[in-house]
């Protein structure tokens, strides 16, 4: 476990916001294909993150020694990598799949988006509660990224190696995000977001789409929280209350809905610098007012946001019909026959 | 290209405020004085652990700097908060570490956040005075981690040795089923039946319940002769007080952790001053008897009471503060032995003023144990919280104190359990 | 084991009773307005911390009962009427409302607790000795809360069916437009909605801590999501349907605790509101996308 | 539909045999909790011809086109395209078979430009596939270049070009009803149901619109259209069925059907 960390440090410290902003960045643009583009408000989505951590944590770190051991899980194997992150992937994707089965069915926006953030509740509880599950509230220590052994330190003892393994995957996997939104595919998400009916009398097979991006959605997820965890070495319930949903959702509302630059912006700001910022401050009052103050900050910004900017500081950028390498020069008028 | 120039400047804003706020950090507190950082949840569902430790640092801290302060500097106490979550401790100790060159010592980390947090301060060669009851650090190895606290099985043997010496049979167990409280729970259990003691029902509460009338009709149906337990405030309240209503109340028996103001509180208002005297007793990391230490320990908490969270009196008696405070002294007086303040330095002195020896001068506060390096001599730290002997895994633990609260709020012993007993008990299944 | 059953049943009466409450108030502004109200849980922390302070400068509880529910009513008055307003001005749409009550609740909880100082408070008033009947026990004031919500459901209800203005508040949950041009001022129904179901939220919250026997500022918001499943299962706007699912609610999750699976009591609760939606989404579905904001 | 812009393949037996009703609705009903909204309808649309629905409000017109499209569910009775009985498919794959439609309330993709609007139509079996756009990338390219010609084509014809690269929000509610027909349209249809396209339709627009569609029918397709406006429906339609309370209560040409004394009585009620 002692890892030699020569590195500075204040690049210690950037590096993990670094490695931070690579995870959220995965969330938010997940978040944002379900939500932004496909329109599925997914209130749940920490769940299937926390689904991938908790994984990528069991298949790594050895058969549990059972009730005796200081911690017990199920799943317990020793993965090589990358099959954790695959495992990882896996259980978000899985996880979505089967609570896709249920949660998405035809219903008001609003009662669907309270059913999911129901379902986050009851995950929670259950993996508290549950501790033969994931060793209940206490949860998994330990952890170490499938390279450690290689360059003789834990993920926080060789940040930067692990910021740039983070930082690989976290960029081609957004890459892969933009390009879906913008492929005939993302565009029938948009289509299903802008009126249900319309795209399914349209021919669009609206049960499929939303579960086809709620799975992938939550299979990014899923692999968000295996990086995550195998940086931090540690995943417990006190990591993912359904309230971290929201601060990524604010990310995406302060940046700009279904805007990937606008994501990023929001990403960078919200959970990364806004969160951050109050670490610097000098301490006011009691210990812990600045944290009250934080979060009512953070409601008054989500508030202010969709009363002034609804669309966030960089809205929805107009797909020009150009972009589509369309003959602008006048085609023979062509009948339907 | 809109979008750019606003992400551009964005960024530029945020940077300089970031730099502008470090700034601000950097300078802030007096010229020589140097930071003891508190690691620990101060927000979330574990915000009693921050309260716990400023009740026990900044006394410490007070009465170092009544004394002169270490070689010169005053401590400034500064809390960092983990919220109880390693993701969240992470960041904030690496801030710590970036904006603090004064750092010489840090309280904490606490149970959620040690495995993380842990390495990250032994890389930084930060001694620490950590507070988590893991078993997992019953062996460890880092040189910087020290641990003045029992493991969470010793607590557990100690309440299982209580019990048998009261001839209780019958064992309820009623824990919650939040982080901090199922630590305790295996110690507890695994102790019981390495002493053949039965445990009639395990109840386990979620907190934060409307009612917990089915676990307390499960309870009464059990009939046990004690309950042991362990939970948050809020959840002991609701527990203890339908408890009481529909008449079920027997002997209770309190992890340390139930030791402090919210639960005593909480469980006080619920069953009142009068039953919670007659029923309830709790296993504390104890002195053998008043000392020297306490009365030190008792001056610093009113001294520094303006900037407690809570009344002089809950400070007194919280074990986990009495523990903190201990912590400080001692590193403070391996700072003065080491004649540095410099973490790597002074870090292998902490042993050598604190472990007993032969020809050793003991010590109960810290001004004592200045002069008498001062002149020369070896010295012996006895805490408030009694001997400190440190073992090759940097732990040291002392005798455990059966106590209660007398219905004017003062600690009442009721006995004692010796390190030796509990060591001799064979519990199996907690590492 | 029968004893434990009734003993549980006991229970689940007792929590369903404090359940309908709340999901009588949130069912009523819900069916109104169709703004899926989330800071409903932040206005019941309001009235339990207004009884709290009654209680802590000295007073009787029963008034800190009745400052509690007007507390709840004046705190949904002035969201209502001064925030979310704001935002029906703006043409804000019915599903990003939902996001604004959101927004509305971290302020106020994360307020409670910046003013509360993150503590938990003690509220041990109207605690009486058990009345034993064989396996049941339960205190005077648990059959107190039961009354009090039977008495508002009948209350409530006659008032919607008898009085004009709760006929006008059918109308205009039915058809909003509809009931404008029949010379309905929905502004004032919905006036009325808000002070009704705050006031019974407020009381919901103060009844909730006498049970609890604390407050803090997560009270409100740890019980909202049964509020709200009792809501969905009752079939939204039907004020019996929410007492029936209230019951429901409160039956299983105390049985399910008694069974020994206190842990997974709320999510069998939660459970239940599943299975509804998978075997007849129809409960909930009603109305789908066309609903209106009515504000 | 053999035509080179065919996209997917059409099921044989939903093309009309000659002389045969390209969509046939047989004793359809549709209640509503105990209140039969839609009760026993049964009628025929021939390619190329414009059938109009008409009745007062509350006929059931709107929930009898919901019942031919699947958006509402159907208590009984069959709906047959061609040969083939599509009551059963939900209505993305009613669609897929040629039947499209347009809503009483515009429904255009209000975030979406014009040319995406027409352009998502006409996905269908490509474009709705993540496995086609993942694993074929080539032929989905290749496809929307297709599609991109077809949209501008079809824009062309309805003089809508120059709304390409505007969002369907900012279109006037005529230029709303055209983008839903044109979108229809990209589809190949076999029939169209259209759902009051007049309403917000500028007046002096109404009469190159029901030039269009009737140039449309011309093509060989059924439109089967729902309307109030009575001229309108006059000089649309070649046939017209009137329903009230959920029923037929008569049909035929127009000017013979407005002078049946049951029509008038149903009106003046």
């Amino acid at each position: 476990m002692e890892g030699g960390s020569d590195v500075g440090a204040w690049s210690f410290y950037i590096t993990t916001l670094l490695v931070y902003f690579v995870v959220d960045a995965l969330s938010a643009f997940s978040l944002n294909l379900q939500f932004g583009y496909a329109g599925v408000v997914n209130f749940g989505f920490i769940v299937f993150q926390a689904a991938g951590a908790y994984v990528a944590a069991v298949v790594t770190l050895g058969p549990s020694g059972g009730q005796a051991s200081f911690q017990q899980y199920i799943l317990g194997s020793h993965l090589p990598f990358p099959l954790e992150l695959l495992a990882a992937t896996l259980a978000g994707a899985v996880l979505s799949l089967v609570v896709g089965l249920f949660a998405l069915r035809r219903m008001r926006r609003d009662y669907q988006a309270a059913v999911l953030l129901i379902v986050s509740l009851i995950a929670l509880q259950v993996v508290s509660a549950d501790v033969p599950l994931f060793n209940g509230s206490n949860g998994l220590t330990g952890v170490t990224w499938p390279f450690g052994q290689l360059f003789g330190a834990t993920a926080t003892g060789s940040p930067f190696l692990y910021l740039g393994y983070a930082a690989i995957i976290g960029l081609l996997v957004c890459l892969g995000v933009i390009w879906l939104s913008r492929s005939p595919w993302g565009r029938s998400l948009r289509a299903m977001r802008d009126h249900e009916d319309a795209a399914s009398a349209m021919g669009l097979n609206i049960t499929s789409l939303r579960l086809q991006v709620f799975v992938l959605g939550g299979a990014i997820a899923g692999l968000s929280g295996g990086l995550l965890v195998e940086y931090i070495g540690a995943w417990s319930p006190g990591a993912w209350g359904y309230a971290e949903t929201f601060v990524i959702f604010t990310a995406i509302f302060v940046g700009g809905v279904g805007n990937y630059r606008g994501v990023l912006v929001g990403t960078l700001l919200v959970p990364i610098i806004f969160l951050e910022i109050p670490r610097f401050l000098p301490a006011v009052g009691y210990p812990g007012l600045t944290d009250s103050l934080e979060w009512v900050v953070v409601g008054l910004a989500w508030m202010l946001c969709l009363l002034f900017r609804p669309r966030g500081i960089i809205p929805e950028r107009r797909l020009k019909a150009s972009l589509h390498g369309s003959p602008r020069e006048p085609a023979p008028a062509e009948g339907s026959a | 290209m809109q979008a750019r120039k606003l992400m551009v400047a964005v960024a530029l804003a945020a940077l300089s405020t970031l730099v502008a706020a470090c700034g601000s950090t950097a300078s802030s507190g007096k010229k020589g004085s140097l930071v003891v950082a508190g690691v620990i949840a101060i927000t979330g569902t574990s915000s009693f652990e921050g309260s716990n430790q400023s009740e026990g640092v900044l006394p410490a801290l007070y009465e170092i700097n009544h004394a002169g302060g270490v070689l010169g500097h005053q401590l400034v106490y500064k809390g960092v908060d983990t919220r109880g979550d390693p993701a969240d401790a992470l960041p904030a100790v690496q801030q710590l570490l970036a904006t603090t060159s004064n750092l010489v010592a840090v309280a904490g980390p606490g149970t959620a956040s040690a495995p993380t947090i842990v390495p990250v301060l032994n890389s930084a060669k930060i001694p620490m005075t950590a507070v988590a009851g893991e078993s997992a650090y019953d062996q460890s190895h880092y040189q910087y981690f020290w641990r003045l606290f029992p493991p969470d099985s010793a607590n557990g043997t100690a309440m299982a040795l209580w019990a048998q010496r009261k001839h209780y049979t019958r064992v309820a167990a009623v824990f919650g089923s939040d982080a901090g409280s199922q630590g305790d729970l295996p110690g507890v259990l695994a102790s019981l039946q390495a002493m053949h003691i039965q445990v009639v029902a395990n109840i386990s509460l979620t907190p934060d319940q409307s009612s917990y009338q089915s676990s307390v009709s499960q309870l009464i149906q059990a009939h046990p002769d004690v309950i042991m337990t362990e939970s948050d405030a809020g959840t002991a309240g609701t527990f203890f007080g339908e408890l009481k209503s529909l008449g079920g109340l027997v002997p209770i028996i309190g992890t340390e952790a139930t030791y402090t103001t919210p639960w005593l509180t909480a469980v006080q208002n619920a069953i009142g001053p009068t039953d919670f005297h007659q029923y309830f007793t709790s296993l504390i990391t104890a002195p053998s008897k008043p000392t020297a230490a306490v009365t030190a320990w008792n001056d610093a908490v009113k001294g520094a009471a303006h900037q407690l969270p809570v009344s002089v009196n809950s400070a007194e008696n919280n074990p986990f503060a009495i523990t903190y405070y201990d912590g400080i002294i001692t590193l403070a007086l391996a700072m003065v032995a080491a004649k540095s303040t410099t973490p790597s330095v002074y870090n292998n002195y902490i042993p050598k003023v604190a472990d007993p020896g032969p020809g050793k001068t003991v010590v109960y506060n810290f001004a004592q144990g200045v002069k008498a390096l001062n002149a020369g001599k070896q010295i012996e730290y006895f805490g408030a919280t009694g001997l400190i002997d440190f073992n090759k895994y940097h732990n040291s633990f002392g005798n455990q104190e059966a106590v209660t609260l007398s219905a004017s709020g003062k600690t009442v012993s009721l006995g004692q359990v010796s390190v030796a007993a509990i060591e001799a008990v064979p519990v199996k299944g907690v590492a | 084991m029968l004893a434990q059953l009734l003993g549980s049943a006991a229970d689940g009466i007792v929590v369903a009773a404090i359940l309908a409450v709340a999901a009588m108030g949130f069912t009523l502004q819900f069916s109104l307005t169709n703004v899926l109200n989330l800071s409903f849980g932040s206005v019941m922390t309001i009235g339990a911390f207004t009884a709290y302070l009654v209680n802590v400068a000295g007073l009787s509880p029963w008034l800190g009962l009745a400052l509690g529910t007007v507390a709840g009513a004046l705190a949904t008055v002035l969201l209502g009427r001064g925030v979310l307003r704001l935002y029906a001005r703006r043409r804000t749409q019915l599903f990003e409302m939902m996001m604004v009550t959101l927004g509305m609740s971290l302020v106020i909880d994360y307020g409670i607790q910046a003013i509360s100082q993150n503590a938990i408070y003690g509220y041990t008033v109207l605690q009486g000795s058990p009345i034993r009947m064989g396996p049941i026990a339960v205190t005077p004031i648990q059959v107190g809360i039961i009354g009090i919500a039977l008495v508002l459901l009948v209350a409530v209800e006659a008032a919607l069916h008898l009085t004009k203005l709760g006929k006008a508040l059918r109308a205009t949950a039915v058809e909003p437009s509809l009931a404008r041009s029949c010379g309905i001022k929905t502004s004032r129904v919905v006036l009325v909605t808000w002070l009704v179901s705050g006031g019974l939220c407020g009381l919901a919250g103060v009844v909730y801590i006498i049970s609890t026997q604390s407050v803090d500022y997560t009270t409100g918001e740890l019980f909202l999501p049964l509020i709200i499943a009792a809501a969905i299962l009752g079939g939204v706007g039907s004020l019996r349907g929410a007492v029936v699912a209230s019951l429901v609610m409160g039956l299983v999750t105390e049985i399910v605790a008694g069974f020994g699976g206190a842990a997974y009591s709320t999510v069998a609760g939660f459970a239940i509101l599943v299975v509804v939606l998978l075997l007849h989404p129809g409960a909930v579905f009603g109305g789908a996308e066309d609903r209106q904001l009515v504000l | 539909m053999s035509g080179p812009m065919a996209l997917g393949a059409v099921d044989p037996q939903v093309v009309p045999t000659p002389g045969a009703p390209v969509l046939e609705a047989r004793d359809v009903a549709v209640g509503y909790g105990g209140v039969r909204a839609v009760d026993g309808v049964s009628l025929a649309v021939y390619p190329g011809e414009v059938v109009g629905i008409i009745g007062p409000n509350g006929a059931g017109k709107s929930s009898f086109l919901g019942a031919l499209g699947g958006q509402v569910k159907r208590s009984r009775g069959h709906i047959l395209l061609g040969s083939r009985d599509i009551s059963q498919l939900p209505p993305h794959e009613r669609a897929r078979l040629g039947l499209v439609r347009t809503f009483q309330t515009t429904s255009e993709f209000a975030r979406m430009t014009v040319f995406e609007n027409l352009v998502t139509a006409a996905e269908g079996d490509s474009g709705a596939s993540l496995k086609a756009v993942i694993l074929h990338p080539r032929r989905t390219h290749l496809r929307e270049q297709e599609l991109s010609e077809r949209a501008f084509g079809i824009m062309e014809r309805f003089e809508m070009t120059h709304t390409a690269d505007l969002y369907g929000r900012e279109l006037s509610g005529g230029q709303r009803r055209l983008v839903e027909i044109m979108r229809c349209l990209v589809r190949h249809p076999q029939v169209l149901l259209l759902d009051e396209p007049m309403v917000g339709v500028a007046p002096h627009l109404t009469g190159k619109l029901i030039d269009d569609l009737r140039g449309i029918a011309a093509d060989g397709l059924g439109i089967l259209v729902v309307e109030h406006a009575l001229e309108v429906v006059r000089r649309l339609c070649d046939r017209v069925v009137v329903m009230a309370f959920g029923k037929v209560i008569a049909a035929g040409e127009f000017e013979e059907v407005v002078a049946d004394p049951q029509v008038q009585a149903a009106y003046l009620s």
